[in-house]
């Protein structure tokens, strides 16, 4: 368990460290790239449905799959339609 | 130690290097791949690991894909942030479900566990239900203005007041309906967070909400005991945060306003003059919107010379040319205050001959200008002289450069200029003021454009 | 109709109504124009030029050939005497200076312009002739100063000891003493200025150089009135103060249609530095100075005032330019169709209009006469 | 010791060799000091302000009294008759120029210096009188030069339309080029330079002007020497390019102790625009454009040529200030305990010494006796 | 999860939050007092959990301080490098003989366990010899040049190939001799390591020992199942490579020249003329120089003139004046190359005339000032003409900015000026020395002083 | 032990992260201030000596400790030193 919340101490600073220093301009597309990323409950709708043996549980995992798929899928399509407007631009 | 754990751990270093990627414009691109790739790597090796339900999830997943691909895809770029919102809504619902499940499912382990799937639920669910609203408010099915519920105010603290209640008993009674009725009450307080946020704000909202959606991973992490899980969600919940931060910053907004908008009985004071909005931007949007341009023209007027702000305009323009901007200067035959006012300060400050360009050579190619810095002129850009036979200065040739495809207006004031007649170009909605002394502006502006 | 430009004829003036250039203008806008022989010679504008521009050239005088005359100076008795009615002049006509001229060209029926009477209004810039030659007034002045200061009027740090930048005093901060101010900024000095106008603190400063704040109550509006004997007293120790720190001093007062303010007098003069150098340039009217003469270098002491006379005339190439410009672009306000017809209810023309129709339309001129 | 500072004789010096200021630093080394009656009057020194800062004021020449004798132009020879053998005279010599003269110094065993005989050397530039007296002569050019233009040299937009910048061409960009290229951009000319030092480039380029290349081998050092004719050739068509493209020349090219190079032949002027302007600062060493002469304004056609006599004398305070800073610091690297005693192994001393105890130190001089 | 692990999270926690203080110059003293607090708490959390030897212990401890603190507290500001050095080989001998106690205290643990052993103990061990060494050099003791052995090269290869060995074989057999050998090994590699680093290098050798010991400790944690020493050290470990690589920049040097001098046959160029270094500083170095100065001197001369660098010149003056500090304008009579050269750039980019000063003005109080930049001047700042009768410019007056207290050159490289004298400032150690055109080293200034 | 390598990885992070854009004039002191750090080793000293039995870990255990303190107690006392220059000025 102290693993893990030292995990947690030390992904918060990974987090507010690595995005510090952005400039205005990516905050949309950053936004929207973090956002993909925590559709990795992707991951945990998965394994929460792969062990479901009632039908009530089984649905909602099913729920949660399809929608957290949506999030994945839709979060990196939407950023890198985003981030093909700097394709060209360079400083 | 299992291959699973490290693949985990991988795709848990690919989201670290996606969000350092995601912070350099040279390195978005890349950043976003490299995180979908770890994705595929966790979801597929999660897959993998899965006793039952194999065809049914794939199903699911197929059905996700097909939903959102075409979504993301044929969304307008003017649509984006809606459609960010509703991603992150989903997001946020599939964790709550994810706790919501795991609880139901029957639940082993002790009090921190049932903290977690608490917490994953409730935020999950104000996730979910703010980004809908917000989504709402952007698609314009509902308004954009902010809504202030009646006791909105009181109605705020108190549901939030039942959410923490119920919460408590959750922990103490372990009861299922509890938890539903949590994620209900999570549900109302997401609405009633978003409701009173007005247009502008609203981009930040998001933002928060999905700083919010990913401490609600992070907890489902712990309920699940998934390390990628907690990292990844911690990793957007931090960043997240600081991102609100920056963005609110950026706008020149105080996040209190926002974040607790929802218990506020004034109207926040963002849209005010209905008919005739002005659209004041902070010198971020102009660095970026002067950082991307190909053309750009600098007309000075009387105010950069009270400003002396001829060296500032000029280091500006060497900056923006230096990395490949043209950069033009238009000089109106009767800017300043006595015949070739702009002529003796830019000459002061060594701008070449060569850039100093006429109406003649610019108004015929203007429409092709990227941006128009107007640099404390005033007079000498108003389309009433052009337009409106009835105004005083009608007949005076001008710079069109509401033309132009987007115009930034540098002044102190809605005060107008010399000759006392109100400009229209102000009001134009290609135009962004940028408020302050022409030197301080385009000093700070200066600084921007570098870090663009 | 046809336009005709003489060569001047008033002494000393160098300048001509208008360029190949702005013959070209005019006949593209249907005219026809005489160039006097000679007119353009000292703004080196060639008979030849003026021909294949368009123009034809004539021995004499235009007026009482051409329709419309265009001249820097006003015509002389003679030449208005030729005028026939409904003939148009424009001109830089001073008609307090003038009055029996306006008698004839009311006599005669002459719809007169005169370019001292243009509206100061931004419609009427293009035309604002006033503006353009005291530009070119301000900018020689400081040549004219620096050319008779014995000294330097930047600073120079040399292996032969330091050269002190020059201290130069402008006073009237109007278009002129403005340019007078950015001139001598480039050149080096340090320069300061002084105006009654409220709105002149401000443009002084647009252009780097130090206002002198009096203090009291200023005013508004464009032009100079009268003052208060209080603020004329403090005035005069102010510039008293300030003219003595000086090595030049650039004087453009001006009150339209009355004589120039005085703002230095002797004693202040005997109070600044041997060898400083005091430039009048409301020499013409009256003189901001006391003992300054038009065209004349007065010492004082060991101070040099030199007194301006016609300073645009020094300069003819390009004070002609600026001046023909204005006068075609006032002529483009009046024509239609190649026919001149000044609609004189608009604000611009009417206002510029000193006769017509036998009527002096001028007020004050008209109590004058 | 005593030094004398007498009033310039020669027509049109106004300068004087000593200031009330120099004159007390003189003081202050030990040396007594006689200032002949209205030596200062052109520079605004009153013989009262002379005498309050130590001076002993006489009527006469101080040659023949004083041991050591002072001025801007060299004496006269009925002057330098007077002084007795041992005596001291520092003046601005041009040995070739005054034969005569030097043969009566030598003759009278008298120690001449002469500042056109110092070396540029990093030591002596305090005493570099060519050094100053040419920063007042490349700036006075272009006010000379803006003086005669009939144009603006700054560009203007107005509304009588635009003046575009004047477009200056400076040829021989020594102190006086390098000043006239400064004091030309300061008033908003367009600046281009040329010259035969290979360093030149990169010093004119200092200034923001720009440097005409002629792509041809050029040449090191500190003074020009003469040059190959292919090379000439080429120079010849790049100046003749860019001289017609140009609304002022100023010429300030020099061979020290040789005629000035003929840089600007009439056809050259012929191809100028009508009423541009040309300054020849070399017009008293023969003149770098063919014509011109010193002290004279000449027209080629419409074009002017203004050759240039004693252009210092023409800011007389400053030029003064500067000449007898550069006397004063020179005489301090003789005196010692109130003795003026040269030590003429001392490279700077050695070098600019013409005569000494009967000889004709300067080569080339001594050469041409 | 006990109480135990929470105290160490926290220490975790303050290092890294030392760390980011560390790194801005306003927090620095500040992160090393937290770093310190967290230190505290660690080492009196882990010494109420042990079994036995608890007075001896102390008694360590307190001999440990009593050694520690006068050393810390009296040496010279000019000897801390190599006190660092020895506190870093104290280090990490230190976890050399934890892992090397732990191992022979008898180990159930498997490879994972025996490989983080090896790792510190040989770590640790090159760690503390390379320390010792460097120290030695820095101190003087020994020759501060790099010493080339004969065959260092093939020496340095065998030595390392030898201890890779004898860490097989450790892992194989589990033999505490072996082990014992091992850290014998590593005392030969970090010997040999450090002899060919020269003089210039010895800080940046020091920085990755640094790093070393870092990662040594990180792999006890291993060995202990510490979380603490994991994270601490891996801080260390990877914070000390980054700082190795930027020190690397700032010193121009790339760092594979340093870290494998060993193998090099060749010497390292750093060290060429003994007598007459110059130190060639960073633009960072520079910035955070004028950034903490009171009073600055810019002295201009004709390099300014030739890069066209007044503007330039004129804003970094005007950023400095911004924030408190007093900057003139050194003007020589003969700076530039003609009379008043400096007048007409100054002029021209809107110096004040307040601002410049001659020598007389100058000189005086020259002792008082922090810092004087030289912009492209050189004879008018050389202390030959003051100094050496013999130098052909004795004679000429000169800012005698030796005796400011520290001074900053800018120009392009090692050339003489006009007269073509040899300039001693140049090597004085006051002096920095910026190498490049003007312009651009101001322009980057100007960035980095809005930076510190 | 997965979550010990999660651990390292996210450290190896935040170290890189923190110290990647600090001046240069810190350099030294940021040295000396992880070098002090790094003396976190005491604790396992004093783990490792507070359990040992044999002479012969508890002298090496002991020796540990000591070297471990002078390493912490220099580092942190030479840090503040150095850092104390910075002391009085303001930006
Ligand atoms: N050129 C001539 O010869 C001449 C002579 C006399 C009159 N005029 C007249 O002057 C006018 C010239 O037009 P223009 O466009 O140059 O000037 P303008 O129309 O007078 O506008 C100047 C603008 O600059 C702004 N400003 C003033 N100080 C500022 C500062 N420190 N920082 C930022 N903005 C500042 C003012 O707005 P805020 O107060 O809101 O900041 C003002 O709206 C024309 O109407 C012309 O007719 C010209
Ligand atoms: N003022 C006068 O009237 C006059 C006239 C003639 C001669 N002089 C002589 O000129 C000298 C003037 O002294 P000074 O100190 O001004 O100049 P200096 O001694 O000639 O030194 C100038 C320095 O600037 C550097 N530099 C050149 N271009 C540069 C660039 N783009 N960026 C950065 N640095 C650049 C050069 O070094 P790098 O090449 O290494 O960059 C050179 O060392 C004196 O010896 C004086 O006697 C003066
Ligand atoms: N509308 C336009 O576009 C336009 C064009 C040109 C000029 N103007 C304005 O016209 C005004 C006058 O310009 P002008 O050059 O013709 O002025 P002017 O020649 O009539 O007078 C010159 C200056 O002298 C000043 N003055 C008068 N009495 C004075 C006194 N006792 N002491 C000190 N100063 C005194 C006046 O205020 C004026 O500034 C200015 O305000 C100018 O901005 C407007
Ligand atoms: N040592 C010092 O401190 C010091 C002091 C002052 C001047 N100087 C140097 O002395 C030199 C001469 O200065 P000066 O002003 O007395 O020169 P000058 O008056 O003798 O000549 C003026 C310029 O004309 C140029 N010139 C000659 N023939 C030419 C031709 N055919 N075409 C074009 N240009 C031609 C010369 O190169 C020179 O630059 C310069 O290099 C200057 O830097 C040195």
């Amino acid at each position: 368990m102290i693993e893990l919340l030292t995990i947690f101490v030390l992904a918060v600073f990974v987090g507010f460290e690595v995005v510090s220093k952005v400039s205005t301009i990516l905050h949309t597309p950053l936004m929207s790239g973090a956002n993909a990323i925590h559709g990795v409950i992707l991951v945990g709708a998965i394994l929460i449905t792969g062990q479901a043996d009632d039908t009530l549980t089984l649905v909602l995992g099913l729920l949660a799959v399809f929608l957290a798929t949506v999030n994945v899928v839709g979060g990196f399509v939407v950023t890198d339609r985003m981030l093909e407007m700097f394709k060209g631009h360079k400083r | 130690m299992t291959w699973v754990q490290l693949a985990y751990l991988a795709a848990a270093l690919c989201f670290i290097l996606a969000l350092k990627g995601l912070s350099t414009p040279r390195y978005a691109r890349l950043g976003n791949l490299v995180g979908a790739a770890g994705m595929a790597l966790a979801v597929v090796t999660s897959y993998t690991t899965i006793e039952r339900n194999g065809l049914l999830i794939l199903v699911a997943v197929v059905a996700g894909t097909a939903a959102g691909i075409p979504a993301a895809r044929q969304v307008k770029m003017t649509a984006v942030p809606q459609m960010v919102a509703l991603f992150n809504g989903v997001g946020g619902a599939a964790a709550a479900l994810v706790a919501l499940t795991e609880f139901l499912e029957g639940h082993d382990a002790g009090v921190l566990f049932a903290v977690a799937t608490v917490l994953t639920v409730l935020i999950g669910s104000v996730s979910f239900s703010g980004s809908v609203v917000t989504f709402l408010k952007l698609q314009e099915v509902m308004t954009t203005r902010p809504v202030l519920l009646p006791a909105g105010q009181l109605l705020g603290i108190g549901v939030a007041v039942v959410s923490a209640l119920l919460a408590i008993f959750v922990l103490v009674s372990d009861s299922n309906l509890l938890l539903v009725l949590l994620a209900l009450a999570g549900l109302a307080l997401g609405v009633l967070f978003v409701l009173p946020v007005g247009g502008a704000d609203v981009p930040i909202a998001i933002s928060l909400l999905n700083a919010f959606t990913g401490l609600a991973v992070a907890a489902s992490g712990y309920v699940l005991g998934n390390t990628l899980l907690i990292v990844a969600g911690t990793l957007v919940g931090a960043s997240g945060t600081i991102l609100t931060r920056l963005m609110a910053q950026a706008m020149g907004r105080p996040l209190t306003n926002i974040l607790f908008g929802a218990f506020k009985a004034t109207p926040p004071s963002a849209v005010t003059d209905e008919q005739r909005t002005v659209r004041s931007g902070t010198v971020e949007d102009v660095a970026i919107l002067l950082g991307y341009a190909h053309s750009v023209l600098v007309v000075p007027g009387y105010g950069l010379a009270v400003a002396q702000a001829q060296h500032a305009a000029r280091e500006l323009a060497q900056l923006l040319e230096s990395r490949g901007i043209s950069v033009d200067y238009g000089i109106h035959p009767v800017a300043g205050r006595m015949p070739g006012h702009m002529n003796v300060l830019l000459a002061e400050a060594d701008v070449p001959y060569e850039n100093l360009k006429e109406l003649d050579d610019v108004n015929p190619g203007i429409g092709s200008v990227d941006v128009v810095l107007v640099v404390g002129a005033n007079d000498v850009v108003n389309p009433g002289a052009r337009d409106e036979p009835s105004s005083p200065i009608y007949g005076m040739p001008i710079f069109d450069v509401d033309r132009a495809k987007a115009v930034v207006f540098m002044k102190r004031s809605m005060r107008p200029g010399f000759a006392g007649v109100d400009n229209s170009l102000l009001y134009n909605p290609k135009t962004t003021l940028l408020f302050g002394d022409a030197k301080d502006s385009l000093t700070k502006l200066l600084a921007a454009v570098k870090q663009v | 109709m046809r336009v005709g430009i003489p060569a001047e004829s008033r002494p000393a003036e160098r300048r001509v109504a208008g360029l190949p250039e702005t013959v070209a203008s005019l006949i593209g806008a249907g005219l026809a124009v005489d160039v006097q022989s000679g007119a353009g010679a000292h703004a080196h504008a060639s008979d030849a030029a003026y021909r294949s521009a368009g123009a034809e050239i004539v021995p004499d005088h235009p007026a009482g050939r051409a329709d419309v005359v265009i001249s820097v100076q006003p015509l002389d008795l003679e030449q208005a005497g030729r005028l026939r009615e409904g003939d148009i002049t424009v001109s830089f006509l001073q008609p307090a200076n003038e009055l029996d001229l306006v008698r004839i060209l009311a006599e005669r029926k002459v719809t007169a312009f005169s370019l001292d009477l243009l509206p100061r209004v931004t419609r009427a810039q293009g035309a604002d002739a006033l503006s353009s030659q005291a530009l070119v007034s301000g900018y020689r002045a400081v040549l004219v100063a620096a050319q008779h200061l014995p000294r330097f009027l930047p600073m120079f740090t040399t292996a032969a000891g330091t050269v002190p930048p020059a201290k130069v005093l402008v006073l009237g901060a109007g278009v002129a003493g403005l340019q007078a101010i950015a001139t001598a900024r480039r050149l080096g000095a340090v320069v300061e200025a002084y105006d009654v106008r409220k709105a002149a603190a401000e443009e002084v400063r647009s252009l780097g150089a130090k206002f002198l704040e009096l203090n009291l109550e200023t005013q508004d509006g464009v032009y100079a009135a009268e003052q208060s004997e209080t603020f004329l007293e403090r005035q005069r120790e102010l510039i008293a103060e300030r003219v003595a720190a000086s090595d030049i001093v650039i004087s453009t007062a001006a009150v339209p249609g009355r004589r120039a303010p005085v703002l230095v007098t002797t004693d202040m003069l005997k109070a600044m530095a041997p060898g400083s150098v005091v430039v009048d340039l409301a020499a013409e009217s009256g003189g901001n100075v006391v003992g300054s003469a038009p065209g004349e270098d007065v010492w004082v002491g060991e101070v040099l005032v030199h007194g301006v006379k016609n300073l645009p005339s020094s300069m003819p190439v390009h004070a002609s330019r600026l001046y023909a410009k204005n006068v075609a672009n006032l002529l483009h306000l009046m024509t239609e169709d190649g026919r001149v017809e000044p609609d004189l209810t608009d604000e611009v023309l009417g206002g510029a209009c000193l006769t017509h129709a036998g009527e002096v339309r001028h007020a004050p001129t008209r109590e004058l006469l």
